[in-house]
Parts: structure tokens; C-alpha cells; sequence
């Protein structure tokens, strides 16, 4: 048993085939899952947040199997900054943009001011924006807490 | 119906309390891992079987929807608990934790 | 009906209790973490019985979903990190630690 | 075609999320797909993996029910050791080591998650074509890789 160990060990750093297939195979599921949760936040537990959470998660997974080099083929550090400044814009841009028009902010109803739609219209689209932003920024800020948590600052390894 | 869910649910718990068992009483890591990995996603999968028929008793589009969710959970056990076993014992190995090995051999 | 699935959720808790047993006086961090993921393996299973007691089914199975998600992530990020503190270690020439194994 | 079909599966796995059926939904769900296709098309479908064979799913669909059985079999017994009183007489732990005829990786993981259900058998590791299984019985141990190797070679490797 000793002598088995030790070759094991030896062999360290090997690709890890199991945990890389059923990585790759669940990955796309549990975006598409981060999405749904986002989009039905009026409906069922969740918004942006729990979302955003699972989307990012989604990511850690993937460089938590492939390493972070390779997960930046799908998500590169570009992306990335993109993706948690716009999101952080609609969140502030939209509240702002309400309180402009003559509500206070993030007031959806008083952009009826400005097209015309009935207020529960408003309500609804106007969450959906605002949890589309916060969604976008919490998946961000987590992919990029896990680069960084992960590889001490360099950004190139990762667990 | 009712019958059948009812023993589904019982084996499923029956299955889950000898993982738990097992877990607390085999003598070393690598033996516990048999009994959590197996026993947890066969129970796993017993069990959300189980409640995604009962669910199907009144057939509707939504029940059927909400049933294929919870059979999406148990699919989705079937692969990622013996992953996470396999990773489990790997790491175990690497790390160096003592095997428990019988008496008498060398 | 709804007395099997109280009496099955009361059975649930009742195991995950015993589990815990093995969280809290495992004697390495790896049987930590099994504690933990037979844990993790039980309660999407006790978070739907709670939703068929409730009568809400379409919103705990999305918890349930989220929940089962998040546990092999820990399993998994547990495992990998353990394993990636160790060669520091080696790496720095301080031999593995032995007290948490 | 890989990604017409991601985008098929996904599109499928969104309604049975969702299940709602007015306009805005679907195309929302539509969007969600598309956005998961894009970012992650070459995680589903790519060259290690045989899905897209319609043999191979055929042969998934032989094979899993002979893995459920497998599985129950496991259960009874791992039941049986633990409700044993004398249950340290009945265990005899130990590593073994076989080399696989299986080529391609995807059929190897599948053969690596079932020996992991299936009685008395753990998989540790899989290095090149070698895997190392940690087994919990002698007769579990001496029974490998036999017959299930077969089967995910009929299932899977059938060109």
C-alpha cells in the first residue's frame, strides 16, 4: 500500500480526467441556471444577486478543474473588468436616470414620465434592469475574488 | 401510489441512515468514503424519485415541469457525488492520510 | 400523507445530527469535509419535503437545485485547497503538517 | 452542428426551468441560451467527447440501466458491512492497480465514475491508461476490471 502511495504522489500535477468531464459537462447547465434565476427573480427566490452568485460559480468551477489560465478562454480578465463596470452602471445609471426624471431613486414608476407605459409595466422592467446589473457585477466581482484569493495576486495558477 | 412513494421514501431513508453509520463507523477515511459516496447518491436518487412521483399526482403541465426539475437535481447528484469521492481520495492519498490496514498483514 | 413526509423530515434532521458528530471530532480535516458533504447530500432532499409541507414545491426545488450546485463546489474547492497548502509547505522546506492529519 | 445542438439542449432546458410560455419568456430564454452558447459551446460538445455519435447515446441508454442494478447491488452490500457487528472480520482495504484497453477519455471517465458506484470500489486516479482503485473487499478487488469495462467498451468505443 506504502509503495502504491508513493506513485501516486510521485505522479503529482497529472490531468485530472474525471473531475475535467463532469466539470465540462455540468458547466453549461448551471449558467443557463444562473440566467433563469436572474430573469424570474419577480416569481420564484433569487434576482441578481443569487444569480450572479451562481454564474460566478460557474466560473470557479471551471477554474477550479481546468486551472485559471485555461478558464480565461472563456471569461478573460477584459471580459471581465467589462462586464463588472456595465453592470455597476445600469444599477447606479438606471436609479440615477429615474431620480432625473422626477422620481427618487431607482423609483421605476416616475419613468412613466418620460414613455409612456402603465406603471406595473414599469415596475416589472425596471426590476429586470436593475437585476441584470447586479447580477452582472456580483459575477464579476467573484470570478475576479477567486482569481485573486486563489493565485495570491499572480493570476496565473490558481487551487 | 401513495403505497409506492411511501416505500421509496422509506428506502431512501434507510439508505441514507446506513451512510451515516458507515460514516461513523468505519475505521479509517478511505473506508468511509465507500459508504458515503455509494449510499448518499443511491439514497439521493431514491428519495427526489420518490417525491417527483408524488408530486405527478394531480397531472398538470406545472407538476410535470417541477417533477422533471427534481429529477434534474437527482441526475445532476448521479454525477457530481462520485466526482467529489474521487477527488476526496486522491487528495487523501496525496496529502498522506494512514490507511487502516488488518492485523496479521504486513 | 403529509404525516410520512414530517415523520421522513424529522428522520433527515435527526441523521444530520449524527453526521455532525464526525464534523466536529473527525480526526483529520479530510473526514471534516465528508461529514460536511453527507450533510450537503441530504438537505436538497429535506428542503423539498419542507416545500410538499408547505405546499410550494416550484420555489424550494429551485433552492434545492442552487443548494446541491454549491455543495460539490465546496467538496471540490475544499479538497483542491488542502491539497495546494500542502506543497506550499513543501515548497517553503517546512515539513507537512502532521497535527491536522 | 455543435453548436446548433448546445443551443437545442439548452434552449429545451430553459423551457422545463422556466415554465412559462408567453412571448417575452421564451425570448428571454432564447437570449439566455444564445448568451450560454457563446460563451461556452466548446464545453459541451468538443473532440473528447462522443455524444454527438448517436451510437454512443444509444449505448449510454443500454448501459445505464445495468449500472442501476450494479448500483443496488452496491447499496445491499455496503449495508451489509456496516450492520454487521463484527464488521472489521468482513473488510480487508487495499490499492490495486490495472491498465485500461479504453482510448478515448470520455468513455474512461464514465468507466472511472461507475467503478466508483458499483460494489466495494473506489476510483483514486487515472494516469495515462493506468488506473488505480482503492477497493474495500478481496473479492471486489479481484473482480476488476472485468465485466464493466466490457460494457462501457460495447457502449461507448463502438465506431
Amino acid at each position: 500500500m506504502r509503495r502504491f502511495r508513493e506513485q501516486v504522489q510521485n505522479t503529482e500535477g497529472g490531468t485530472d480526467l474525471i473531475i475535467r468531464t463532469s466539470v465540462r459537462l455540468m458547466v453549461p447547465f448551471i449558467q443557463l441556471f444562473g440566467l433563469y434565476v436572474i430573469v424570474h427573480g419577480h416569481y420564484s427566490p433569487g434576482g441578481g444577486f443569487q444569480g450572479g452568485v451562481l454564474l460566478g460559480s460557474a466560473f470557479i468551477l471551471l477554474a477550479l478543474a481546468y486551472g485559471v489560465e485555461y478558464s480565461k478562454k472563456y471569461m478573460s480578465e477584459f471580459a471581465n473588468f467589462l462586464t463588472v463596470n456595465i453592470g455597476v452602471f445600469i444599477f447606479v445609471g438606471f436609479g440615477i436616470l429615474c431620480a432625473l426624471v422626477g422620481g427618487f431613486f431607482l423609483d421605476y414608476g416616475a419613468m412613466a414620465n418620460v414613455f409612456p407605459m402603465p406603471l406595473p409595466e414599469w415596475r416589472y422592467w425596471g426590476v429586470f434592469v436593475v437585476e441584470v446589473g447586479v447580477g452582472m457585477g456580483v459575477m464579476g466581482i467573484m470570478v475576479s475574488l477567486y482569481w485573486d484569493l486563489a493565485s495570491a495576486g499572480s493570476r496565473k495558477e490558481g487551487l | 401510489m401513495s403505497v409506492v412513494v411511501t416505500i421509496m421514501l422509506a428506502a431512501g431513508l434507510f439508505f441514507f441512515a446506513v451512510g451515516t453509520l458507515g460514516v461513523l463507523r468505519f475505521p479509517d477515511f478511505y473506508t468511509r468514503l465507500h459508504a458515503a459516496g455509494k449510499c448518499d447518491t443511491f439514497a439521493a436518487i431514491l428519495t427526489l424519485a420518490a417525491l417527483a412521483l408524488f408530486n405527478l399526482q394531480e397531472f398538470t403541465v406545472e407538476n410535470l415541469l417541477v417533477s422533471l426539475k427534481i429529477m434534474s437535481i437527482a441526475a445532476f447528484v448521479f454525477i457530481a457525488s462520485p466526482t467529489a469521492t474521487h477527488a476526496l481520495t486522491e487528495a487523501a492519498l496525496i496529502v498522506g492520510v494512514e490507511p487502516w490496514e488488518k492485523k496479521g498483514k504486513s | 400523507m403529509d404525516q410520512v413526509f414530517l415523520y421522513s423530515g424529522i428522520v433527515l434532521c435527526v441523521l444530520i445530527l449524527f453526521s455532525l458528530v464526525r464534523v466536529v471530532w473527525g480526526p483529520t480535516v479530510l473526514d471534516r469535509i465528508v461529514g460536511g458533504s453527507v450533510i450537503g447530500a441530504k438537505t436538497p432532499v429535506l428542503l423539498l419535503l419542507m416545500g410538499l409541507l408547505y405546499d410550494n414545491v416550484g420555489m424550494f426545488v429551485d433552492i434545492a437545485l442552487a443548494y446541491a450546485l454549491l455543495n460539490f463546489i465546496a467538496a471540490l474547492g475544499a479538497t483542491k485547497y488542502f491539497l495546494r497548502r500542502r506543497a506550499a509547505r513543501l515548497d517553503a522546506g517546512k515539513p507537512a503538517e502532521k497535527e491536522f492529519l | 452542428m455543435a453548436k446548433v445542438s448546445t443551443f437545442l439542449i439548452l434552449y429545451a432546458f430553459w423551457i422545463f426551468l422556466s415554465g412559462m410560455f408567453d412571448a417575452v419568456h421564451l425570448f428571454l430564454g432564447a437570449v439566455a441560451a444564445l448568451l450560454v452558447t457563446f460563451m461556452s459551446s466548446t464545453l459541451l460538445f468538443n473532440e473528447e467527447s462522443p455524444a454527438l455519435r448517436t451510437g454512443a447515446v444509444f449505448g449510454m441508454l443500454g448501459y445505464l440501466p445495468w449500472l442501476f442494478k450494479e448500483i443496488v447491488i452496491a447499496n445491499l452490500q455496503v449495508a451489509y458491512i456496516v450492520l454487521h457487528p463484527r464488521m472489521l472480520d468482513l473488510i480487508d482495504p487495499q490499492l490495486i492497480r490495472f491498465r485500461t484497453r479504453l482510448k478515448h477519455p470520455f468513455s474512461r471517465a464514465t468507466f472511472a465514475q461507475s467503478i466508483t458506484l458499483t460494489p466495494g470500489t473506489v476510483s483514486v486516479s487515472i494516469r495515462d491508461d493506468e488506473f488505480t482503485v482503492f477497493a474495500l473487499t478481496n473479492s471486489a478487488a479481484e473482480a476488476l476490471p472485468g465485466e464493466m469495462e466490457k460494457r462501457v467498451a460495447a457502449a461507448l468505443e463502438r465506431e
